[in-house]
């Protein structure tokens, strides 16, 4: 894995192609256990990453995300936007100065974000949020050296169908107790498009 | 006289014109800002708004920030950050209720930590 | 199905009107009534209104009522003792926090002294 | 005192007359410890008071006072509406089947007046509210027989002056805590007045 500013760029091309797709589903997920809109939040925060990213140009990867992480906490309304706008941030620290993000940079990165999102939403693993996408995804990039998109999707696969069975206690769903059980939780599934689309930029490396 | 201003920060910008409206009945000076609703107008909250509320509210005393729900939270705390001043306070109390008894406090010349602690004395926390 | 209502009782119609906005995005089926200012359209509270509401609003499960600050409270007391029935809950909670946790949990098919119960729960008591 | 219908609706014609002339004074007392209005309160909910009296035939004291209770009660929007509705209400059911109300029955009624506003209001004496006009007024009159209306408003003239220099604990008054004292109580000043257009039609007895 070799981020680039190009490939940064792509990443968010695509996580923006893979949200306008899975608006509605997004949107359906989040209408039981929520207010029913984070399809749309989504679908807005990436096509606004989209259009500045276009618009500017970049000599750092970390310059790439800090946008990325601002366009997102200011266009999305909902609790997304602080919470991926906080992991944005937090990489884009972690990668500063870095040319290219290699593997391992980006695995120390992602530890960063985990912890961002838990310090914003005040909220941990297993409590049915973004958080228990995020975490497993982080993990798995920490351990093995020889680790492929195909693993990281695998880590992500597990996840989605372990928050299904968590009751939400942060966040909207948490309003409807041991009800959000056997619910999949949005953020998570937006949170694993997002990495499905690393994956597609990634096995493009080379 | 300058006093400690008040931002309502709500995810329906009804909410926070009518709480609003209901306290300028009783308080005509206290600054009191609205940030209600997201910059599309569409239910949520907005850093941008939040931050231009807490701008337009501080006479130099100070600011207290009340919220509604949940998310809201999470952008008042993000704006707050942004700001990098540390005379704000974000308060968990009934945004309604709680920034009227606020106001009122804040006309009795009150400074940020005695209404901060009259209006958490008053109310339960939120949930 | 039926479910058990909600009357949201402000000075502002404003602020109940944003109330039930907010909540409307997220539980599209539980009656949710409003009576906000008073019969000129000025901030106060209305008996007929709060009737009005309260009879709108009652599918048959009883209703829970909020209101915002002091007097509106004797206006929901006076309104309830007129109608004479005892399905009828003035609760002491915020009225935008306490309505939301009330309209989720009525949405889940709770009767009305679960649904008190809950936001009783989840909030201190009114000053 | 002798109150029959007649007299019944001329001192809630007097009393509107009176509140017309103090709206103004209620208003602003109501606005250093309240939000304003009282004196927009009492004005609109009189005047509302005497078109409905004037509109209708009466053969009994207690129906004028119920429609009096009535009338305020929905056309007064603050906290002055249901607490002098539910006073007239309690003097109307005290009266109720009295072809004249004589000074004992009246003495009787606002007795329970005074415990149906402390009961509606969750209040009692010396919270500076209208209770502390109500409450001496109707002491006053449970005293001697020989009670006139000047002895009437001796009392209320001295209840007046100590409810200033009490401390608001119910209404919004209370809000204010110790700042409330030095202040006039504006519902005491309008039930101040009530008892005004009382002992002026009184004393028109003989
Ligand atoms: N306190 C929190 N900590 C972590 N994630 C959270 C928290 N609150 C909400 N989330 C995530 O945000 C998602 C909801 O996002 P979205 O629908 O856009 O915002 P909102 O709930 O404000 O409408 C949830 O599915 C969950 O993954
Ligand atoms: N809980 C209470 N018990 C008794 N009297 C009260 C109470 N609350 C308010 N009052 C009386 O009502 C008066 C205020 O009436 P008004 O201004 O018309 O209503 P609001 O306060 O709703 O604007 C106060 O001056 C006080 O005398
Ligand atoms: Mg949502
Ligand atoms: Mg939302
Ligand atoms: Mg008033
Ligand atoms: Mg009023």
């Amino acid at each position: 894995m070799e981020l680039d500013v190009l490939k940064t760029v792509e990443w968010m091309e695509q996580t923006n192609e893979k949200m306008q797709a899975k608006k509605d589903e997004l949107t359906t997920l989040d209408q039981p256990i929520g207010d029913g809109d984070h399809g749309i939040n989504m679908a807005r925060g990436f096509q606004e990453v989209v259009n500045k990213l276009n618009d500017t140009e970049y000599n750092e990867v970390s310059a790439v995300l800090k946008d990325v992480a601002m366009t997102l906490m200011s266009k999305v309304g909902g609790a997304s936007g602080p919470l991926y706008g906080t992991a944005f941030l937090k990489i884009s620290t972690a990668v500063k100065g870095a040319g290219t993000v290699e593997r391992d940079l980006f695995a120390k990165a992602l530890t960063e974000a985990v912890n961002g999102i838990k310090q914003r939403g005040k909220a941990t693993e297993g409590e049915k949020t973004m958080i228990d996408m995020w975490s497993p995804i982080s993990e798995a990039f920490q351990q093995a050296s020889d680790f492929r998109p195909e693993d990281m999707m695998e880590a992500a696969q597990a996840a989605l169908e372990s928050v299904k069975e968590l009751e939400a206690t942060k966040g909207r769903a948490a309003y409807f107790k041991e009800k959000s059980v056997g619910h999949l939780d949005p953020g998570a599934v937006s949170t694993f498009y997002l990495f499905e689309a690393l994956a597609d930029v990634w096995k493009g490396d080379n | 006289m300058a006093f400690v201003g008040i931002v309502l920060i709500s995810h329906s910008s009804h909410i926070a014109e009518g709480t609003k409206e209901l306290i300028r009945q009783v308080m005509k000076e206290v600054p009191i800002e609205t940030a209600g609703g997201t910059d599309e107008g569409e239910i949520g909250t907005s850093i941008e708004k939040i931050n231009a509320a807490i701008e337009q509210a501080n006479q130099g005393e100070g600011v207290l920030l009340f919220y509604d729900i949940g998310s809201a939270k999470m952008n008042a705390e993000m704006a707050i950050e942004i700001t990098g001043r540390d005379d704000l306070k974000l308060i968990e109390a009934p945004i309604v209720e709680g920034s009227y008894v606020a106001a009122v406090e804040a006309g009795m010349e009150k400074n940020l930590d005695e209404v901060y602690q009259s209006v958490t004395r008053s109310f339960g926390k939120k949930q």
